[in-house]
């Protein structure tokens, strides 16, 4: 079973890379950013399972980026693993610190909660003038196991990267969601007072549940830190962590690669509706947003299982 | 017919685009209509770029550096424009820089304010076409004493955000060099579009002082000043808005009599007399009937600035449309005239541009409407620091070699 | 006179109903009996329009049902008591029963409340308390009471004694036996038929969806 | 005779006015199979309730083998071995039956938690169909359960209940809602489920054949009092019982 | 004291200005199950039309205290436009959807509204001048208050109280509440739970209306104004506790005192005073101040 669930992501990555060679550099810098975002999404789906929403994940993926760049920037080391890496532990470092403290809280408290924490982190930050303040900081492209790319093949190495990282992490979540903590999440989404008087802890599975999405948040961050070049407090505003939670419904909690699709899609609609329609790109932007959520029920399925009207009668009341 | 493709960024929607971005445009399309028409007066009066036709494709810089870095490299990358003149945000201006030089791709910034871009990296093909922010309140400062005001005690309120701190303190190290006994009564720091300064005022008038700084911008200033006037703010303390020039033109009559008023330059109703300037002023207001603020002022001299550059570039190399590495030599440490006086790119070695500032007094004309008067412009080496200076530094130090005559 | 003409409702993926006929004349009691997931509440949804109708007719007194928007059709007379009770929660009970009267025109509110409290006494003393806090067997008399409220041609009962315990479930099917008048037609669903079938006039069968083999 | 399994010592529950426990006593022993009857509002699902730590008694105690699980999160009282069904079903609704057994059977296995290892395993949901052909809910396998009928709802959530192999089980009302023809299967397949296991059955019933058929002992509440406890035929013949609880019998 | 009579209010100031704008959330919360992004748009429009109408009334020579009607107008106009758009346009298919799903679908509509708003009255600003000088002014301790700006805190009352008395007294109220809960069984009760929906929805949009209006006359009235008051508004809801108008009242005051103390003693956290407020706040209060009573479950 994990056997064949590598196997077709080390596929998966190894023809993306390929591709890769053929791609134009537009496409290639989206594409890493996009996986940056999915690794973000890919954790609101973790969280999406067990009930939950976040719209604070911007506070680990900030985080991340945070201390990649740091590190980059102040120990010189450049290693992309490590700095991912790095990344991926402040993410989920941050996240078990906070999980104790949101982890009691349900549906839409849980997602503001979230987004006060992450606007707080923002506010800080902002403040911070030593690390750039509201302006942030530039980090250099990192380096790739000793071997330091061009500015030509720059884009196409930490392509390829997060090409590795999205396949690793997309395995990962695959055998998680599929196992019987998974199972246990998503019953815990359905009615946690049964799991409960079943002997779980609903508490333990959101607590999981956060500091996965945090460190995959985190991975996210680092990645999208180098591949931007530029790191700022906007990683932790609350319109980053929103983007996020729409490409995470927008994928749906059923697939993990749908996820990473929700986020290409979604940076190529902003950035062309962008492009040709510059004084009214919001307009398209919330046309396609409608238009995904109206006809794309299947992203995310069983939101859909109506609470009023139609669908099921006999809900616990 | 060969064009010239040039990517413009500016803020189109949210709270910029009324400021700044969208008269910023207004003035970059009338201009290079002109100057594709063959029509703006002499050392501009070539059609287009030195024959070839200007393109430009305009995009929105709402959204956060991030989103620009990603705009940025889809123009260059994917539309493959020529140039790229833009950014009025601080942020975005730091965030596409190093970009730009990755990419090797000639980039004018022409608005934003922030004087970290040279001073803590040097780049290629990175130009701003426009002083940094040093200038406005070592400026602000000089106008103050210039024109007499004796100041015990000050206070400040300024966004909170990289732009306000720095405006704030540039002001408190400038007032501490040419006004070292003043006191800071009180320092407030609202939210960026917070809307609502009710406390604010409170506080200041409270914390009452002399001079009251306040680098806002934009809606927010507008806000603050309707929300001030009714209390006697203006009358209690000489306000001073380092970078408000924008604001007379919508808020018309109702903008508060005495109020220090700069525009990051000598634009509008500071701009030295010039044929240049009298053309650009009737151009502007024929096609909008408003005056032009400081924002068309800068596009404005970006592109003036890019056209001499590109044609200077064709000359030396025959003809052809330029790349990056001839534009950037042209534009190196050249200098050029722009409505707005003089524009010398003497500092980041030959890459940001020093230029003269002036401020003025809002009061009424004889006819009651409010202008700027008792204009005082003050020459570019006397408001900005030399080429091998930090802006702060030059201030702290007393601005060392400022020739103010 | 309700009429169900060969009605058929599919709920998402299941045809829930399949063509069930049945005639409920003036004045009868009529039992709906059936298996767990026959479709007996999705029938009487289906007659208040809860649930759509994917074919078939419904008629009371003439009035076709389908053409009848949803909230009109207590003004038919129709009092509804659904299998999961549904009351308001933040609502006492003595509100919960008024509700219908509220927006239900040509009811007197008051009036229909005195009928109530001498019909189930047990409501009066509860009258005052939020919905929400009501055992499960009395959230069944609170509801049964507001079926009554504008129920006064048709009642639909749906499972009334599930969950009451036998000596309230014995009061009750006497009240509602009670209520039996020429103008009152009263269809009740049950699982089990132990507490009525003596008052009943009839039994119709419900299988799968549609009419017991044994009659029509 | 041996000690109890489960006892509730002077438990006190009201609500603003209403009481709906004054001090219960009761003690149950292993294997007993013990029904709750009385009047709507007597009570018992509150006494219910407060066994299995969904409500925290105002006063008295749980023992579970003699050791206090007063006011424990109920979470903590199944894995003691206490476990219930609900009155009201509490499933996962957008689960299909099997769904909800895999969960059921998952957390009762309990153990360290395996991230890799898949949950549908052929051992688990052969294990998932055997529980519903017991219950025989076959033809609902597969159909999201809030699409499923009243009755079938009561037997997945007694059927998840089961998972856990409890000590004592509590059922509220197993076979309210359940066709009559049904009501018999049912019960007999619980009590087989529980066969040859010391566990305490103790079910919430307004069905008085079900109670003299399954019950060994009967409870019956009024307003919050137990007014009669003891042999079936005893309590059933009990004239309070019978003026508030079972009416009188034809 | 001197300070602490200007800082409370201050705070009572910008409380009311908070109240009226989160009010229409709350409300909207409560009945439609539904977190109004566009709450933040529709304040918008309200200080756009405002602005239009006082103009246009000045026009006709309405001026003077015919410009407060004005604002009035201008609010009731957008509710009757543009909620049945919204509602019965695209809102009620998604009743009883997932919360945060929803909340998507009224944040694409807040950014169309963006655009849409600046296609109708483009960038440039509008302003409101003349209704905050009829009120005159007010001295208060050492300073000068706008009695225009002391005004809304009676506006803030009204509306308030308004919706509560409607809600919790009267007969729609209930039936409200009835629809709120078990909108099938009230259907089949015989509620028009449609109508039900729109008005409330409706009112909502409404009160965001008028917190726009009543706010031109402060403001620069151009594109940008409606982000800022989305977030604060939402944290006041989230404080208060969702669908709660007691909550909402005692929410701004928190928030509104909170940011006037900032403002004097430490300028630095105004950024994220109110954050820090919804934090302790939810710390203790995991659904917020005033938490609905829940239906029994077992
Ligand atoms: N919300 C729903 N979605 C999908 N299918 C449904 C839904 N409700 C009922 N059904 C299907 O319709 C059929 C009839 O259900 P219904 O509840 O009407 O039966 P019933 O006779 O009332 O059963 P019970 O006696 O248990 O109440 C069942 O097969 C059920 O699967
Ligand atoms: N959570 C609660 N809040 C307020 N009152 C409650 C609550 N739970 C129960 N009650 C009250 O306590 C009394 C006993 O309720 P309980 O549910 O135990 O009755 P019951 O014996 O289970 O009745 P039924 O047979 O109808 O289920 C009832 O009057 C009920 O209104
Ligand atoms: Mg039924
Ligand atoms: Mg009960």
């Amino acid at each position: 079973m994990s056997a064949r669930v590598f196997t077709i992501a080390a596929l998966g990555a190894l023809a993306l890379i390929a591709l890769g060679l053929v791609a134009p550099d537009w496409l290639l810098f989206t594409v890493t950013k996009a996986i940056g975002f999915g690794l973000v999404a890919l954790g609101i789906v973790a969280l999406m399972r067990g009930g939950l929403v976040s719209f604070g994940q911007g506070l680990y993926y900030c985080a991340g980026a945070y201390v990649s760049g740091l590190i980059s920037n102040r120990l010189e080391v450049t290693d992309v693993a490590i700095l991912l890496f790095a990344g991926a532990l402040a993410g989920g470092l941050a996240a078990a610190a906070i999980s104790p403290l949101i982890s009691r809280y349900r549906g839409i408290f849980f997602a503001m909660l979230t987004m006060a924490l992450s606007m707080v982190l923002y506010g800080v930050l902002a403040k911070v003038t030593a690390i750039g303040g509201s302006d942030g900081f530039n980090v250099a492209s990192p380096s790739f196991f000793g071997w330091t790319p061009g500015v030509a093949k720059a884009d196409y190495a930490l392509f390829a990267a997060a090409v590795v990282a999205a396949a690793l992490a997309a395995a990962l979540c695959r055998l998680y969601f599929d196992s019987g903590p998974g199972l246990i999440a998503l019953a815990s989404r359905e009615n946690e007072l049964r799991v409960e008087y079943l002997g779980a802890s609903v508490f333990t599975v959101t607590q999981r549940n956060v500091i996965v999405a945090g460190a995959l948040a985190g991975l996210g961050g680092a990645l999208n830190g180098f591949a931007l070049g530029h790191i700022d407090p906007y990683f932790s505003y609350w319109t980053t962590s929103g983007e996020v939670v729409f490409i995470a419904i927008l994928g749906g909690y059923a697939s993990v690669i749908a996820v990473f699709g929700a986020a290409l899609i979604t940076e190529l609609v902003r950035s062309f509706s962008g492009q040709y329609f510059p004084e009214s790109w919001q307009l398209s932007l919330g046309l396609f947003l409608l238009v995904v959520i109206v006809f794309l029920p299947r992203g995310f399925g069983s939101l859909w299982a109506g609470r009023r009207g139609g669908g099921a009668r006999e809900e616990p009341k | 017919q060969e064009t010239f493709k040039v990517g413009i960024v500016t803020f189109l929607s949210g709270q910029a685009a009324q400021s700044f971005g969208v008269p910023a445009w207004d003035g970059g399309k009338i201009l290079v209509e002109k100057m594709n028409a063959g029509e703006a007066p002499a050392p501009y009066d070539k059609k287009g770029f030195g024959g070839l036709v200007i393109e430009p494709v305009v995009i929105d810089e709402a959204g956060g550096a991030t989103t620009q870095v990603q705009e940025y490299r889809n123009l260059v990358q994917r539309e493959n424009v020529d140039v790229v003149v833009g950014y009025v945000g601080s942020g975005d201006c730091l965030a596409v820089a190093p970009v730009a030089e990755e990419l090797k791709q000639f980039t004018i910034l022409y608005d934003c304010g922030t004087p970290r871009i040279f001073e803590d990296a040097d780049y290629e093909y990175v130009f701003r076409t426009a002083a940094h922010a040093t200038q406005d309140n070592v400026g602000l400062v000089r106008y103050l004493k210039a024109t007499g005001v004796d100041i015990e005690t000050y206070s400040g309120i300024n966004q909170d955000y990289a732009w306000g701190h720095d405006s704030w303190a540039d002001f408190k190290a400038a007032m501490g060099q040419i006004y070292p006994d003043a006191t800071v009564t009180a320092e407030l720091f609202p939210a960026f579009g917070a809307g609502q300064y009710g406390t604010e005022i409170s506080a200041l008038m409270q914390r009452r002082a002399d001079v009251v700084h306040t680098s806002l911008w934009g809606g927010d200033l507008q806000a603050m000043i309707l929300q001030a006037l009714p209390r006697g703010l203006f009358q209690r303390s000489q306000v001073a808005l380092s970078a408000g020039d924008h604001s007379l033109p919508p808020l018309g009559d109702n903008f508060p009599e005495g109020v220090i008023v700069g525009a990051r330059g000598a634009y509008g109703f500071m701009a030295p007399k010039s044929e240049l300037n009298d053309w650009w002023w009737k151009i502007y207001t024929d096609a909008y009937d408003v005056m032009p603020v400081q924002a068309p002022y800068r596009m404005a001299q970006a592109l003036l600035g890019l056209k001499l550059a590109v044609e200077r570039a064709m000359e030396a190399n025959g003809g052809k449309k330029p790349n990056s590495e001839e534009l950037a030599a042209a534009m190196k440490g050249s200098s050029w005239e722009s409505p707005g006086g003089r524009i010398e790119m003497v500092n980041g070695n030959g890459h940001q541009a020093i230029q003269p500032i002036g401020f003025g007094r809002s009061m009424k004309n004889d006819d009651g409407h409010i202008v700027l008067g008792d204009i005082i412009r003050f020459p570019a080496r006397c408001v900005n620091p030399p080429a091998d200076m930090k802006g702060i530094e030059w201030i702290e130090a007393g601005f060392p070699e400022a020739e103010c005559e | 006179m309700l009429k169900l003409h060969d009605i058929h409702v599919r709920i998402g993926s299941v045809e829930a109903v399949r063509g069930f006929t049945m005639e409920v004349p003036p004045g009868a009691m009529i039992g709906l009996a059936g298996r767990n997931g026959a479709g007996k509440t999705t029938v009487m949804r289906a007659i208040m329009g809860l649930a759509k109708l994917t074919g078939g007719s419904i008629e009371l007194d003439g009035v076709s049902m389908a053409k009848t928007e949803i909230h009109k059709r207590s003004a038919l007379g129709a009092g509804y008591m659904p299998e999961t009770r549904g009351l308001i929660p933040d609502l006492t009970v003595e509100e919960n029963i008024l509700l219908p009267t509220w927006v239900t025109p040509g009811v007197d509110g008051a009036a229909r409340l005195r009928f109530v409290y001498e019909v189930m006494p047990e409501l009066k003393e509860m009258a005052g308390r939020k919905a929400l806090l009501l055992s499960g067997g009395q959230q069944k008399l609170a509801a049964l009471g507001r079926a009554l409220t504008v129920g006064s041609r048709l009642l639909l009962l749906d499972e009334p004694f599930e969950g009451v315990a036998p000596a309230l479930a014995q009061r009750l099917s006497e009240v509602i036996s009670a209520l039996k008048s020429e103008r009152l037609s009263i269809v009740m669903s049950m699982s089990e038929l132990s507490h009525s079938e003596t008052m009943l006039d009839r039994v119709w069968g419900i299988e799968r969806g549609a009419n017991m083999k044994a009659e029509a | 005779m041996s000690a109890a399994v489960l006892e509730a010592r002077g438990l006190q529950k009201s609500f603003g006015a209403v009481v709906a426990a004054k001090d219960i006593d009761v003690s149950v022993l292993p294997a007993a199979r013990l029904s709750l009857i009385g009047a709507n509002g007597a009570g018992k699902t509150t006494f219910v309730n407060m066994v299995t730590g969904w409500l925290k008694p105002d006063a008295g105690q749980v023992l579970l083998d003699g050791k206090d699980i007063t006011g424990l999160a109920p979470r903590r009282i199944t894995r003691a071995g206490v476990c219930r069904s609900f009155q009201i079903p509490q499933l996962c609704e957008t689960m299909t039956p099997s769904e909800n057994l895999l969960v059921s059977a998952e957390i009762a296995t309990g153990g360290k938690p395996r991230f890799f290892r898949p949950a549908r395993r052929p051992e688990t949901l052969d294990g998932a169909a055997a529980v519903l052909a017991r219950f025989g809910l076959e033809e609902y396998a597969d159909q999201p359960v809030n699409e499923l009928p009243g009755g079938v709802r009561k037997l997945i959530d007694i059927a998840m209940a089961l998972a856990v192999r409890p000590r004592v089980l509590l059922l509220d009302e197993p076979t309210s809602g359940v066709a009559s023809e049904e009501k018999f299967p049912l019960m007999d397949r619980v009590m087989a489920a529980l066969e040859g296991e010391q566990a305490a059955v103790i079910f919430v019933e307004h069905d008085m054949d079900i109670v003299t058929r399954y019950a060994d002992r009967v409870l019956a509440f009024y307003s919050g009092e137990i007014i009669a406890d003891d042999a079936p035929g005893e309590v059933l013949a009990d004239s309070a019982v019978q003026k508030y609880v079972t009416g009188t019998r034809r | 004291m001197d300070l602490a009579l200007t800082i409370i209010i201050d705070g009572l100031i910008y409380a009311s200005w908070l109240f009226i704008v989160a009010l229409g959330l709350t409300l909207v919360f409560g009945v439609l199950r539904i977190l109004n992004f566009a709450h933040g748009g529709l304040y918008a429009l309200g200080s756009y039309g405002a602005a239009v109408a006082v103009s246009a009334f000045s026009g006709w020579g309405l001026g003077g205290w015919f410009s407060l009607v004005a604002m009035f107008i201008a609010a009731l106009a957008v509710a009757v436009i543009v909620a049945p758009v919204i509602e019965r346009g695209l809102l009620r298919f998604f009743y009883g959807k997932d919360e945060v799903l929803v909340l998507l679908i009224t944040y694409a509509i807040f950014l169309m509204l963006e655009d849409v708003t600046k296609m109708i009255f483009g960038v440039d600003p509008y302003y409101v001048f003349e209704p905050r000088n009829l009120l005159g002014n007010v001295e208060l301790g050492s300073l000068f208050y706008v009695g225009y700006d002391l005004a809304l805190m009676g506006l803030a009352l009204i509306c308030g109280f308004g919706v509560w008395f409607g809600l919790n007294r009267t007969r729609i109220g209930k039936i409200t509440l009835a629809v709120i809960n078990e909108p099938e069984v009230s259907q089949a009760m015989g509620v028009n739970i449609a109508r039900v929906y729109l008005l409330a929805f409706g009112l909502g949009v409404f009160l965001a209306a008028l917190g726009g209006a009543f706010t031109a006359p402060l403001i620069s009235v151009q594109p940008g104004i409606s982000v800022s008051v989305i977030i604060v508004s939402f944290a006041v809801v989230i404080i208060g506790g969702l669908g709660s108008i007691p909550g909402a009242a005692i929410g701004a005051l928190i928030v509104g005192l909170a940011r006037s103390f900032a403002v004097y003693e430490f300028p630095e956290a105004e950024i994220f005073i109110i954050y820090l407020v919804m934090v302790a706040v939810l710390i203790f209060r995991p659904e917020g101040l005033f938490t609905p009573v829940k239906a029994r479950k077992i």
